[in-house]
């Protein structure tokens, strides 16, 4: 063996640098994600940016907002009908006329109760990335609900990436996916600010 | 038990009208079916929209012009010759499927032939993952493997169920033993865990997990140009290809009145396409970890269970 | 003629692709190189009339050999062959053993006066067979599938590391297992 | 086609096979080499039944048995090899002498 690393199941295999991002499906670009692979659970995880995003309020409503993140956890989690019923309803709701966005409303509104209906998914997902308010699914969730037109604050399910790397440290590749994609993931702090660094 | 038709008797394709047109006819049908297949997968992901419906068309001529591309020390000839089978083994799958009656060759064990076929396409596909020397494409690639573990047992007995009924492992004769009553009244259990099945060698639907987007694309994500059209064809050839075996061995094949047989035959194979496309659309990707378990812990039981109940009817006279 | 020809072919292939395991650097080549030589003699049954077996041997060596690519990648030291290296010992004593083997039993097969052909080939072999397994044969029937399930649980207990006190507790009083990752049953 | 052409490939492959289990160093290329012999043994059980007794099913009987063989080979092997690299990270047979009694 080239170089082991020991392992929750007690068989030490090969150990892989991997980095994931910046482009991946469903995750924000610019995202980059490294840690070593060893099967397929992932270890020393470190999360950064490499095209910082602007920081700061954004200047979408909250419902499209949080369409846009519920389309990649959506895409992620492999259904890409659902994912494509977001993401026409979000195109709707930018549009510049009355009636296409009420339609982005009309349809916002039963995507959301299916997705929270689907037992499949509920089956699938649960249980995955348990934090103290709830795992990858009950993010989703508030999801729905900002999509549905909730009240809400902007990013429900907003995280910091020192907090995320920790979170998804010694998850397998599968769940860590589905976890970043359940975040709203904060622009990094600028360097100067904290002097931490993710490199 | 009815009479088992012995080879003599038993008219292939090949002895019908000769090897070369019995042989293109095989895979200009499977091309069809998997092109049908592909097109109503595509009108349902876009949610009913009719256009769509040329979509894979499109598809493969953008993917015959494109520049492949490769990757870092690639197992070149591992990779070529996977991607060559897949779509290879997808149409040698039809040629136990009978066309208007006739099966392109027919031997006793017709049922355990679809069986390997799909055996093969499983190693075919684990080969594609491994191929291109990617994490992506590897992670997936294992994930396949750990699923069609799962799905070979109950797969088999539900072949073996069809087979059990008819007293043969020839498709010809599953069909002629479903004179009086089609199979899928009396084995529901083992039709629906075959068509789930097939879904899951296709790794497609709820089974996509290995080329699933949560790891870009898996087992496909570095196939480019005329590769990734022959696996994409594969996929798309096999589940038509398990249609057509499904209507074969559960729906009663060709029979049915006023209509002739092939055309009763393409009838129910579309109709159990749109069946599974919109029934597996529907639901988002069943994730490997869960759904492993489900499938030795219940289907496989389940599925045995099944065949019990079949081999008593069979006692009692049943299919006789 | 053409039989001949498919089984001279089919049987050369086999050989070939039996040492080529032992020559290529790469575990997954070595591994699909096995799987070509049991597809050959899968082939060469087929050429006998021997359609089920041919076709399950295929079946069930291709499951075989896609395990089988698993564990070649998980302990070897060169999965992918990229650096070459020789992991023999006493090549020169097995290669005369094997050599010395081979030669025995051609000679013997060459020289030995086979008895003339008994009986005629049945209808459907597979029927003979299956007549067989569930009449006369049923005993080798019954000890192969003891012999399989003692395996199944032989194997099990030999490879996993958890037990049942790690997954529901040294009293066995855990309502649902604790595993690293939950399965799909809620139990 | 003639007996003798068949089992002298089946004499083929269990030569390469016994060189192979006999010559390498990690177990499970030892496994690939029993499988090669197993593999010969296949093909002169068909030739058996093909030229000699088409009329018994026992040469047919012979290649299941040694098809079940192989399968409990590789399962056998693949937990003893799991056993062992877990115990003490060891994959080779040189390594795992002193279990000989």
């Amino acid at each position: 063996m080239a170089s082991t690393a020991p392992d929750r199941d007690g068989l030490e295999l090969d150990a892989l640098r991997v980095s994931l991002g910046p482009v991946l499906p469903g995750w924000p670009t610019g995202l980059v994600l490294t840690g070593s692979l060893q099967g397929d659970v992932l270890t020393g995880v470190e999360v950064s940016w490499l095209d910082q995003p602007a920081a700061g309020p954004s200047q979408v409503p909250a419902s499209v907002a949080a369409l846009d993140s519920l389309a990649r956890f959506l895409v992620v989690a492999g259904w890409p009908v659902a994912a494509r019923r977001a993401r026409a309803a979000r195109d709707a709701l930018m549009a510049a006329d009355e009636a296409t966005v009420q339609r982005g409303r009309d349809a916002a509104t039963p995507l959301a109760r299916m997705v929270r209906r689907s037992r499949t998914l509920r089956w699938s997902v649960r249980g995955i990335g348990a934090t103290g308010d709830g795992d990858v699914l009950d993010r989703a969730y508030r999801w729905c609900d900002a999509a549905a037109g909730a009240h809400t604050h902007t990013s429900p399910n907003a995280v910091g990436l020192h907090d995320l790397a920790a979170l998804v440290d010694g998850q397998e590749l599968a769940a860590v996916r589905l976890i970043v994609a359940s975040f709203d993931i904060e622009a990094a702090p600028a360097p100067a600010h904290h002097g931490m660094s993710h490199a | 038990m009815p009479d088992m038709t012995t080879p003599e008797t038993v008219a292939t394709s090949v002895a019908a009208w000769g090897l070369l047109p019995a042989v293109a006819l095989v895979v200009a049908v499977a091309l069809a079916l998997g092109l049908v297949f592909a097109a109503l997968d595509r009108v349902v992901v876009a949610g009913g929209d009719a256009n769509a419906m040329a979509g894979p068309s499109r598809t493969v001529v953008r993917w015959l012009v494109k520049q492949r591309r490769t990757t870092l020390a690639p197992d070149r000839l591992l990779w070529r010759v996977a991607t060559g089978a897949v779509p290879v083994l997808a149409v040698l799958s039809m040629a136990v499927v009978p066309i208007a009656g006739r099966t392109l060759w027919s031997t006793s064990a017709d049922l355990v032939w679809f069986n390997a076929m799909e055996a093969l396409l499983w190693a075919a596909v684990w080969l594609v993952g491994w191929g291109p020397n990617a994490v992506h494409a590897l992670v997936g690639g294992y994930r396949f493997l750990a699923q069609g573990l799962a799905y070979e047992l109950p797969l088999m007995f539900a072949l073996i169920t069809a087979g059990l009924a008819a007293g043969s492992l020839r498709t010809t004769d599953v069909v002629a033993a479903q004179a009086d009553l089609w199979f899928v009244v009396t084995m529901p259990v083992a039709f629906v865990v075959f068509l789930a099945s097939a879904a899951a060698f296709a790794f497609w639907g709820p089974f996509a997990a290995p080329a699933g987007a949560d790891i870009a694309g898996g087992v496909v994500s570095e196939l480019s140009g005329v590769e990734r059209l022959l696996v994409e064809a594969g996929r798309a050839i096999f589940l038509g290809a398990s249609a057509a075996m499904g209507a074969t061995l559960f729906l009663g094949g060709g029979s049915g009145p006023w209509l002739p047989d092939a055309l009763w035959h393409l009838l129910k194979t579309v109709l159990l396409m749109g069946l599974m496309v919109v029934a597996g659309r529907r639901v988002p990707v069943l994730r490997p970890d869960r759904y492993v378990e489900a499938a030795w812990v219940v289907l496989v039981p389940v599925t045995l269970l099944q065949a019990l109940v079949v081999a008593v009817l069979v006692l009692s006279g049943m299919y006789a | 003629m053409a039989g001949d020809i498919a089984v001279v072919t089919l049987g050369m292939l086999a050989v070939a692709a039996g040492i080529a395991v032992f020559v290529v650097d790469s575990m997954a080549r070595a591994t699909f190189a096995l799987l070509a030589s049991f597809l050959a003699v899968a082939g060469i049954l087929l050429a006998l009339d021997l359609v089920y077996l041919a076709v399950v041997t295929a079946l069930m060596m291709t499951m075989e050999m896609a395990v089988m690519a698993i564990f070649m990648i998980m302990f070897m030291m060169n999965p992918a062959g990229l650096m070459p290296m020789t992991m023999v010992h006493n090549a020169r004593g097995s290669a005369v053993a094997g050599a010395s083997v081979f030669t025995v039993l051609t000679v013997g097969i060459w020289t030995i006066d086979w008895p003339a052909r008994q009986g005629t080939q049945p209808d459907d072999a597979t029927r003979q067979l299956g007549e067989s397994i569930m009449g006369g044969h049923m005993l080798v029937m019954l000890v192969i599938g003891i012999g399989l399930f003692a395996t199944i649980i032989a194997g099990t207990v030999l490879a996993t590391q958890r037990g049942r006190y790690d997954r529901f507790g040294p009293e066995l009083d855990a309502r649902r297992p604790h595993d690293p990752v939950a399965g799909g049953l809620p139990r | 086609m003639t007996l003798q052409i068949v089992l002298t490939v089946a004499a083929a492959l269990i030569g390469v096979g016994l060189f192979g289990t006999l010559s390498q160093q990690s177990i499970v290329m030892v496994m690939m080499g029993l499988e090669l012999v197993v593999n010969g043994v296949l093909l002169a059980g068909g030739a058996a039944w093909y030229f000699l007794t088409p009329s018994a099913p026992d040469a047919q009987m012979l290649i299941v048995v040694a098809l079940v063989v192989m399968a409990v080979e590789m399962v056998m092997g693949f937990a003893a090899t799991i056993a062992i690299y877990r115990a003490r990270q060891v994959d080779m047979v040189d390594m795992a002498k002193d279990l000989r009694g």
